[in-house]
């Protein structure tokens, strides 16, 4: 089972802070495009991965208990 | 002096020493919006020796709710923020010497303002100048500061080149879309925060405590109550061609730049992205119409009256401004709606 | 109206309504140093309908390196922090209403200032007016946010009468001495960042979004990096004697609050906190030293020249400050020295 | 065993920002107790106690696996 975290407006988009599903196998990639399609989440190509806190690339593949977490960028200022 | 510093010197990893060092750094402010005012006046309170401050717009109304330098009189003169700035940093301390540009921060400008400074701080509101500002302090060794925010939400992450991971090693690609303060709004307590971190790093740069400084991404929502801090070194690319080991600078080049051009003879500014991008269209209807702007559009263009102006926008993120021909001045629009 | 808070508008949780319940609104501010200055101007410039401002010190030049309202001059004219506070807010915001009042923030006075008040904001310097701004809260049902600093390292928590726990639940007793700014000193973002917590929470208390308050207990270290969120929902004491079920409000009762009288014919203070107190009179030492006052002492009392005044601290709390009659004046540089 | 979070000045006074020692079956205030002694500590019968960052009295019996964190109330402003 995985946790996956949602920040910002992506927490508003899904409803929830954080669902639990299991994506172990998944890359980052393939995570994002299933939640994409899932919630409808049109930025989530752009969005920062993390997993377990830690900087995570889109090819990376994701473990059973890991903790994944997207933090979109902004440019505002 | 000592008096007026007393009690940062007090606090231990400053000490006198990081004092006496404070005083002579020279920090390169690009912006000087919301995060821009509340960096530039920390660092000004503190004693940096001289603070280069780099805008390109004029005050204006919407600015005064979190744009912490500026005042109801600013709005009625319609100053440069850059001069307005310097003027109220000025009679914070006097001491400090400030240096104020108006323009567009372009990489060649950039590149000329350089020479001397200490640390960019990153206080823009679009991801271009971002990238330009990241190649800028990779090619010339200077360290800079991201921080960004809209709504309740914000970021930031210390670039030190050599070291850590960069801009362009995060982002890979120049993201087309993105939520900015003009299309979702903004809450003043976010740039604090933004600014709080911005400014505890720019401290540490400055005084040269290196092991204090923050690894970590940092991004948060104050309404949300939320607080993370992702470790960063795994992002490091060998490949960026920012900071890689063969580093060609791509945002410094020309051909990656957005290009504006006046339209000849047509009181018009044409701006068009460095690489098509795909902009959707209904989302920015939608926001812009709730901003009481008066939009208009089709599957194919947006069009929308503002203040004087008509942009024209279409769906791969080209765009006209009518009602100018200030290319500083359409690009300063074109970014506050589409980041 | 519509353009100067369109950004605040445009955020979601806010809105237009939320803009109207703003302009509204009354907030009582307990302190205008230096989480008082960033917490005013970012309510002011939020829009709040009326701003009371309670502060008994003037600006001094060490106040300048993080008090963000105040500038050069008024440290040469020596004003008032809440006369310069207002005249550097009127000229934000012309539109909100603001009071200043001149002077400590008594029991008495604070039961006087909080009639139609939406919000208390803390921005003390010392535990005992927190103490009594939270029994003032529990009694009258007003919701407050304690924020508080030192050094790189600060924290906030909002106090909602009925619902959450209150800052007599967490500290059961008065701390007899704190770090305070003035003994380990404090750097601009610090601040920042919790003025960043404690004006999210009033901008949530302001526009009555009770679901998104933080209930829990915010604390940071900025240079350390670290951050921290605690829940708090078992920290609630039903024999509370501020907010359980037989409350007597003990911070609002003259036994227990710090007493201070001018000694006959002797232009001194004397200052006598409410219990017998255990100072560390070495550890007091080495800060004020490092602060470069002129300290002498034996194991039973120290005495400290400041500034004109001279201070003699005893080992059990009490003080006399020798050079004054003046009682507000010698409270502040008692709370300011020992929290 | 246990974890033990140090904030802010505590951190610097004890030399790390946690320490791993198994305190199960003491109370919150022996904890204390037994760390002002072992690290010179003056403060810490004032600080606020949090276990699994959640709000605990003195009286509190730490189990196996508890993390817990020290955070000193201040009152400069």
């Amino acid at each position: 089972m995985n946790k996956i975290l949602f920040f910002a407006h992506l927490k508003d988009a899904v409803g929830e802070e954080s669902i639990r599903i299991d994506v172990s196998g998944k890359t980052v990639a393939e995570v994002k495009e299933f939640l994409a399609k899932e919630y409808e989440l049109q930025k989530l190509d752009t969005a920062m991965t993390a997993v377990n806190e830690e900087f995570a690339g889109d090819e990376e593949v994701i473990e059973q208990g890991d903790e994944i977490a997207f933090i979109p960028p902004v440019s505002g200022g | 002096m000592d008096e007026r510093y007393s009690r940062q010197m007090l606090f231990a990893p400053i000490g006198e020493q990081g004092q006496a060092k404070i005083c002579t750094k020279h920090v390169l402010m690009i912006g000087a919006g919301a995060l821009g005012s509340s960096n530039g006046e920390v660092l000004t309170r503190a004693g940096i020796g001289k603070l280069t401050i780099v805008d390109r717009d004029y005050v204006e109304a919407s600015n005064l709710q979190r744009q912490q330098l500026y005042t109801e009189e600013d709005v009625e003169q319609k100053l440069p923020k850059a001069v307005a700035a310097k003027r109220r940093l000025k009679a914070i301390n006097s001491n400090v010497e400030i240096r104020a540009v108006v323009g567009d921060a372009t990489p060649e400008m950039l590149a000329e303002l350089v020479g001397d400074v200490d640390l960019i701080l990153d206080a823009t509101d679009n991801f271009e100048t971002r990238m330009a500002i990241n190649d800028i302090s990779q090619k010339f060794k200077i360290p800079w500061i991201y921080g960004a925010c809209v709504g309740s939400f914000g970021m930031s992450f210390t670039i030190l080149p050599g070291q850590t991971p960069c801009l362009n090693c995060l982002l890979k690609t120049l993201p087309v879309q993105g939520m900015t303060c003009d299309t979702v709004g903004i809450i003043a307590p976010t740039v604090q925060m933004v600014v709080a971190h911005q400014t505890a790093e720019a401290l540490k740069v400055l005084v040269e405590d290196y092991e204090a400084i923050r690894s970590s991404f940092v991004s948060f929502d104050l309404w949300r109550n939320q607080y993370s801090s992702i470790k960063m070194s795994k992002a490091k690319d060998k490949g960026c061609l920012s900071c890689g080991e063969a580093p060609t600078y791509p945002y410094l080049e020309q051909e990656n730049l957005m290009r504006s051009e006046v339209l000849c003879g047509r009181d018009t500014v044409q701006i068009r992205p460095p690489k098509h991008g795909d902009v959707d269209l209904d989302e920015l209807s939608t926001h812009l119409s709730a901003l009481r702007y008066e939009v208009k559009g089709n599957p194919y263009l947006l069009s929308v009256e503002m203040d004087g102006n008509r942009m024209v926008i279409f769906k791969d993120g080209r765009a006209l401004i009518h009602g100018t021909k200030d290319i500083a001045q359409a690009r300063s629009i074109y970014q506050r709606l589409l980041g």
